[in-house]
């Protein structure tokens, strides 16, 4: 291709392109939608045009042999048409309600589950890990595929009291909205950085990395001879900043990365305003291939708000009904002084009230 | 460290090949057994799960000619044994908005990746975009421009505009309040230049949500959150409403009383609402689809600031404007990032996201210098603390005319 | 009276000394009360006992001659018993329901009024003002006797949603409650310190008076030759700690101090826990001897409050219900940057959610 | 400044003799009649309201022989104009518990102080105390001795334990959940030394309230708030409810309706509560008294820390034990609040209040220095950031034997 040809800031594919006629035709009049069964629902037109969707699971990380797999469900049921949301299942959009079966026995022959409408557990948003990322103090795939392999008839059902939104993030970085989660799988660093001292100096700008530190644990210091830092370990607080604007700070360590887990955050604004996640478990160490005590907590977690929770209520607004220490008897996590916070609102987190549940 | 087993066997990672949930070392085994870069990422990967650490080294920068994004560099730190994923960048392609494909455009996209790179994907990553999980240097440029020649360009990453999103909305969903998939577009195409050609203190995230059910999950990572909702009454059916209760839905306890605004109540046959208490939080409207719907006079309202915890802490998004109309060209929209990001590159710190910045300065000095009104709207609650920075002060002599003249 | 008899340390008389005979004799022993009307409450014991509380209001500021007069109210309906509330008001204890009308026209001809019980506004705790304090930034007394006289008939009724309490401080030491009040009035300097340079050093330590700026406002600086500090006029913001430790900072000026009006504070832990009170008018002048603005709107305040909160609502409870844009909208004050919180945990206090009410 | 008018006549001041709500001025005339110091008090007052100043000099150091509180010194800074007021030292005296009082006593008090001071009063000062309003320094001593004759001591002031307070409690209260007057008088004599002797960072308040309506606004006013409330079940009079109902009271709306934990049911006959639910926050049982009484297994909570905005901004207290059993000696709470006392004197900054201390240092290392088990009701919910000070951490070699053991 010559110099001339070469096209850039042409911007993604117009939407329009790729929306099947249905929707062309009903853009913006549709009425209601119903569920028909887990994982599928039907959204009703003005025009009385019916949009018949299925909803599967997928692991986000897809080879584009089962993107070809879903091009070819796509081609035989819906003209083509699928789309992703925004929490990588994809949707197969169909006008033919004959045909939602015998889809979803393709889907099912190719091995993705059917479910995650409605108040159900749906995939796990969740980012990369060890297959590609270099702060990763936990694999995002693996526990992800572990906690959905004992939660998956949670997503093909619809037993719940809520919708139950699950996220991880391999480092605190939180690629995603794990922030705000109902369960937050986090994966975290609990040993300071390792300086390499060697190269520090070479790569990165020692005045760069110093500034880097929320905590000022990170002082200009000249050791063996060369110009580095020292990190004062009682400061450090495992944030990786350092790390990120340095490479010659290593915050990966086997022995001591692991995760936390968080609960009771939210996004919608559906009844409670949103919320932030809040700690669980401070540490559960890394345990793979199947990270075991991960999906234990995970899944006592879940079992235990679905059964208390009352109806519409999200993980949140239960604890908020029933109140903190119940949450900890009920699921039996210990409470520790790492629950307390101690970062700059901390205050605000103390109980400021006689309001106690007995 | 490694062991002999790593050679080729991966029996870690085979045992997630099983159980219910479909398996994403099902999908790299299958793009490994034609691809040498997902063979070797199979082995560095049970590499790390032997030594609970990953392989990679700390991203190097990487890129297409003239973009300053879109490409995140990566390199294993143990070539020698894996020299196929030696280099392992990832490439961000910018989705259509709302994630529609055909499967023509889809197939497209797996020849160009079969070709090119591993074989291997995000369908999709956090911020929206097409992941391309892992190809070599050389390779970026043809593959941009096979991409670019087939309709689609690279998205953000670095200190840019990143790749917008957007619901589903107008498309599939009844409560869009506005057109999500239009803005996202013409915004996406508006800021191709700051998308593509990083020049901010640091990231700045647009997310579009058709209603407050934020199916983007805009009010927790975008630094300009759109979320669609409505200024006059929500449309009712009462007959519809009376159809749920019949098909066994306490509509007292489970609607009415998990309104927020406590603004509802249902008396057996009419469900009577106080719009003017009413908080548009979409519970009511969720519950009931077919009774209950937005109201007629629709818009957004732009919320500010939203990110991850680095390092100040994470925040939500925050009012910024209460109510807008969201309509073609949305020149009023447009005007004010334009404004917000001339005042943040110009006094922001590098790293300092616009949320942060905020912070920093005080929201009262932020909206005086963008030149916005302050609003009972954008706050949860006025301050309670009595330490106000009064601005001017009377000195004496002031005293004869009554003139507000402090010293600043 | 000689050295070796001089008493230290004997604490307050034990308070059973005081007690009525009905009162000890029924001690922890109360049933329930009742409001018979206005001021005037029943208690009911176990062993069937009555005893009747009239309630009045005071000045707080009392002269031995007025407390005199209670006595002698006590004397003829009390058997010489009477206490004060937390909020100064005067309680006369009976056990013989024909007493208590005689009782309250006795008291207000001594010019006290009856009330202040159930829901209504009791006395206004408040603080010294000009009257006794170096700090004040406006008259106590005065404000409140203004303020109250509007008010009188809410103290001497029961037509209110709930329960009303209103303090007032004379500066930002906010001695009293008014931080946690449904109205606060709020005392105001708002201009940086004077500095008494000539005298500073001699009578006050520098690096004290530099490290009592939460701002960082004072430096140490030579003036005119003499050692003194510099304030940054900037980042000031009025909170008279400078002066609190040392006399040469003054802050008080007639030309700027005032007040601010707060609302939305409650300390009880009913319904609701309890709220700090936000900022709703942020500097009303010094007025004397009237201060006809700051009555105004306070009464403005109580009269929406009063025509719009459901039955128990406290204030801070009902502008929470309505939202902070209405009640800005229904009282008639502007909204300004200053109510914009820029303190430490200002980013709280923003609006983050879609819940909006227009 | 002063002109004329305020030789003898006090036009502004005379504005405030009338309306329905008792005067100050009034009190103050009164006092006039036959004390010189309320008589230039007066005139001083009368020139603030025309300067719009308080004309009072900052506090000097005066006080009782051994003690180093209960006076406020205060001088006038027109001590020329008003020679009368030039001392005007404020004496607080402490209260009795709960403020009952007979005639007896505060004829006794207000002749002690018609002999020796200005015959002004507050009664009483926002901690609580008797404030005797005005005197010079050398009436001080005499004054303490006739005080301590008669029963009477002083109150706190400066860096000490402040005088402590209570509500009326169990005196005519019928929900008392312990004896706040009992508990008050034992810290108050428990604690004269450190009540006289300032010798703390900063000064300690306490407030007793018998329930969570807390009447003496503990929780916003108090270093140690200790706040009544049951552990067991509300106590109901079904029969009473009804006539509640009966009498006008809509029980579902405006007691179920309130209730904060939404755990209470009133289906016309019998209302239902959740005990384990409740939040034991009063508001159904004060709409209510005669049908519902707190339960039977009664005590106190205790919080910690609040204080006013001054410097690092207002506090609430916050809950450091739950539930206490309240019976004398109070030795449990005793033992704590030395044990808190001795570390915030040790580690405390001058002028540090507990709660601020609590803050500077973080609760939880707070809690491991006092030796008390962090518990989830000390929070209102757990920390929502991710910067966790993990204490320790493996070391490569510990791998062997699995040991926790750090490097601190
Ligand atoms: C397809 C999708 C939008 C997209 O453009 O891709 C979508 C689609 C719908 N959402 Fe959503 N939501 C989608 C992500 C979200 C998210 C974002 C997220 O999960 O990351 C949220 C915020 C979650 C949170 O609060 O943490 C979200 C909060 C809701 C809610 C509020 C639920 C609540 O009670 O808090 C509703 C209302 C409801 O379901 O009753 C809703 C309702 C709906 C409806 C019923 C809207 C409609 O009328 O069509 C759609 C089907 C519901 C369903 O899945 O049960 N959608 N929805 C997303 C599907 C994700 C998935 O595959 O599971
Ligand atoms: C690929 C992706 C995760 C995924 O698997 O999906 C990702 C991956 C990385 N993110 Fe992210 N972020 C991704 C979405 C997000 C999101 C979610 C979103 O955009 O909705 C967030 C939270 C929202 C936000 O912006 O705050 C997010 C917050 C961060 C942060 C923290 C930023 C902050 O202000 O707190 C960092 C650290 C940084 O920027 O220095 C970061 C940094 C990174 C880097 C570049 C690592 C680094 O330290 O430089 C990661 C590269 C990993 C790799 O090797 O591939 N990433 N990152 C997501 C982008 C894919 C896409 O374009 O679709
Ligand atoms: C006498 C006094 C205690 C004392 O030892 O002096 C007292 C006595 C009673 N209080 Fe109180 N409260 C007293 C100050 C307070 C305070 C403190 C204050 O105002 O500074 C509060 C907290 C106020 C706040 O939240 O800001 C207080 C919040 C309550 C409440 C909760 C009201 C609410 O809805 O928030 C009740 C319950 C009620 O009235 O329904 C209550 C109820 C009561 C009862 C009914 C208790 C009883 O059964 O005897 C007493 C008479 C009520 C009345 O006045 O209507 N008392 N009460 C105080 C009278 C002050 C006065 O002269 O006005
Ligand atoms: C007399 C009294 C006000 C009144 O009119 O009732 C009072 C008067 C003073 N207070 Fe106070 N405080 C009085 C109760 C309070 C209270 C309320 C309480 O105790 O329940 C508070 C709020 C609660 C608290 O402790 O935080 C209070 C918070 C302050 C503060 C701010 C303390 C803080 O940590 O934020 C100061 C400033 C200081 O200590 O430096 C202060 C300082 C002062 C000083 C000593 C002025 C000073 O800057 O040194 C005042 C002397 C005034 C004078 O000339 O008489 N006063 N002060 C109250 C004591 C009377 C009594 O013993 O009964
Ligand atoms: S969360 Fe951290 S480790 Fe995971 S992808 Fe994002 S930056 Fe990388
Ligand atoms: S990890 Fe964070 S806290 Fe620790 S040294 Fe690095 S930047 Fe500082
Ligand atoms: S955000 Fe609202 S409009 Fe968009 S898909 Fe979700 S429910 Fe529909
Ligand atoms: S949208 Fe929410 S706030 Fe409005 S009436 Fe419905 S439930 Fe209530
Ligand atoms: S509030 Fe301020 S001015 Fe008023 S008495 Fe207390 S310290 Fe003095
Ligand atoms: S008043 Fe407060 S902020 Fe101003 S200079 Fe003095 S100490 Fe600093
Ligand atoms: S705090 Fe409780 S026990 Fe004490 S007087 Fe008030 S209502 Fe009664
Ligand atoms: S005391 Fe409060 S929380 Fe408990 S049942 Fe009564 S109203 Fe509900």
């Amino acid at each position: 291709m010559s110099q001339t040809e070469r096209l850039t800031d042409i911007g993604p594919p117009k939407y329009d392109k790729y929306l099947p006629p249905i929707v062309k035709k009903n853009y913006g009049t549709w009425l209601y939608h119903e569920i028909l069964k887990p994982g599928v629902m039907v959204h009703m037109a003005e025009s009385g045009d019916k949009l018949y969707t299925v909803r599967c699971g997928t692991p986000r990380l897809l080879s584009i042999y089962s993107i070809r797999d879903f091009c070819d469900v796509a081609d035989k049921y819906c003209g083509g048409h699928l789309r992703f949301t925004s929490r990588h299942n994809v949707e197969f959009l169909l006008t033919d309600e004959s045909k939602i079966e015998p889809l979803i026995a393709d889907v099912k022959k190719l091995g993705f589950p059917v479910g995650g409408v409605g108040n159900a557990i749906s995939s796990i948003v969740h980012t990369q890990g060890w297959v590609h990322c270099h702060s990763a103090a936990t694999d995002a795939s693996g526990v992800v595929k572990n906690v959905m392999d004992a939660l998956c008839d949670k997503f093909e059902s619809m037993e719940l009291p809520g919708k139950l939104r699950i996220a991880l993030a391999c480092c605190l970085n939180m690629c995603g909205a794990v922030h705000c989660s109902d369960i937050a799988i986090l994966g975290i660093h609990r040993r300071p950085p390792k300086t390499n001292h060697s190269i520090l100096n070479n790569i990165c700008e020692i005045p760069t990395v110093v500034a880097a530190c929320p905590t000022a644990a990170i002082r200009p210091a000249r050791i063996d001879g060369k110009e580095s830092v020292e990190v004062d370990e009682e400061r450090c607080m495992f944030c990786a900043n350092c790390f990120t604007v340095c490479p010659a700070m290593t915050l990966n360590d086997p022995l001591n990365d692991g995760v936390s887990i968080w609960v009771g955050g939210k996004v919608s604004n559906a009844r409670h305003e949103p919320m932030f996640s809040k700690l669980a478990v401070p540490y559960i160490e890394n345990n793979p291939p199947y990270w075991p005590e991960v999906v234990e907590t995970v899944v006592k977690i879940v079992d235990v708000w679905a059964a208390n929770a009352r109806k519409f209520e999200r993980m949140g607004e239960w604890i908020e009904r029933i109140g903190w220490p119940r949450f900890f008897e009920m699921t039996g996590i210990e409470f520790e002084k790492y629950h307390i916070d101690d970062f700059k609102y901390a205050g605000l987190s103390y109980k400021r009230s006689a309001h106690l549940r007995f | 460290m490694a062991d002999g087993q790593t050679n080729g066997k991966t029996p870690k990672l085979d045992k997630l090949d099983k159980g219910p949930w479909p398996s994403f070392v099902k999908e790299i085994k299958r793009a490994a057994e034609k691809n040498p870069m997902s063979k070797d990422l199979l082995g560095q990967l049970e590499l790390s799960y032997e030594d609970k650490i990953g392989h990679w080294k700390h991203g190097g920068i990487v890129g297409v000619l003239g973009y300053g994004g879109g490409v995140i560099g990566r390199y294993s730190d143990v070539p020698e044994k894996f020299p196929n994923v030696a280099h392992f960048h990832t490439i961000r392609v910018n989705m259509p908005a709302g994630w529609f494909y055909t499967s023509d455009a889809l197939r497209t996209l797996c020849d160009i990746w079969e070709k090119h790179g591993s074989g291997l994907t995000n369908m999709h990553g956090s911020t929206g975009d097409i992941v391309f999980l892992g190809t070599r240097t050389e390779q970026l440029e043809p593959i941009f421009s096979e991409l670019t020649k087939e309709g689609f360009d690279l998205g953000g990453s670095g200190s840019d505009v990143r790749t917008p999103s957007a619901c589903v909305g107008p498309a599939r969903c009844e409560w869009a309040c506005y057109d999500t998939l239009k803005l996202c577009y013409d915004l996406t195409m508006e800021y191709q230049d700051e998308l593509h050609r990083p020049a901010f203190p640091y990231k700045f995230k647009f997310k579009c949500s058709g209603c407050p059910n934020d199916c983007v999950a805009s009010v927790a990572r975008s630094d300009m959150s759109i979320i669609g909702t409505w200024k006059d009454d929500i449309q009712v059916d009462q007959a519809a409403v009376k159809e749920y209760e019949d098909k066994g839905l306490n509509i007292q306890r489970d609607v009415c009383g998990n309104c927020p605004s406590k603004c509802m109540d249902w008396d057996g046959k009419t469900l009577e609402i106080d719009n003017r208490l009413c908080v548009r939080c979409m519970h009511c409207i969720n519950a009931m689809p077919k009774a209950l719907r937005p109201g007629k006079e629709r818009g957004a309202c732009l919320l500010l600031g939203s990110k991850a915890p680095i390092v100040e802490g994470a925040q939500l998004s925050s009012v910024l404007v209460p109510f807008m109309k969201m309509e073609p060209p949305y020149q009023e929209l447009k005007d004010l990032c334009e404004k917000i990001w001339d005042l943040w590159c110009e006094e922001g710190k590098a790293r300092e996201r616009v949320g942060e910045f905020i912070q920093r300065v005080g929201l009262g000095n932020f909206l005086e210098a963008i030149e916005v009104e302050p609003s009972p709207y954008m706050i949860a609650h006025p301050r309670d603390n009595p330490y106000i920075f009064y601005e001017d002060y009377f000195e004496e002599g002031d005293e004869e005319d009554e003139d507000e003249d402090g010293d600043e």
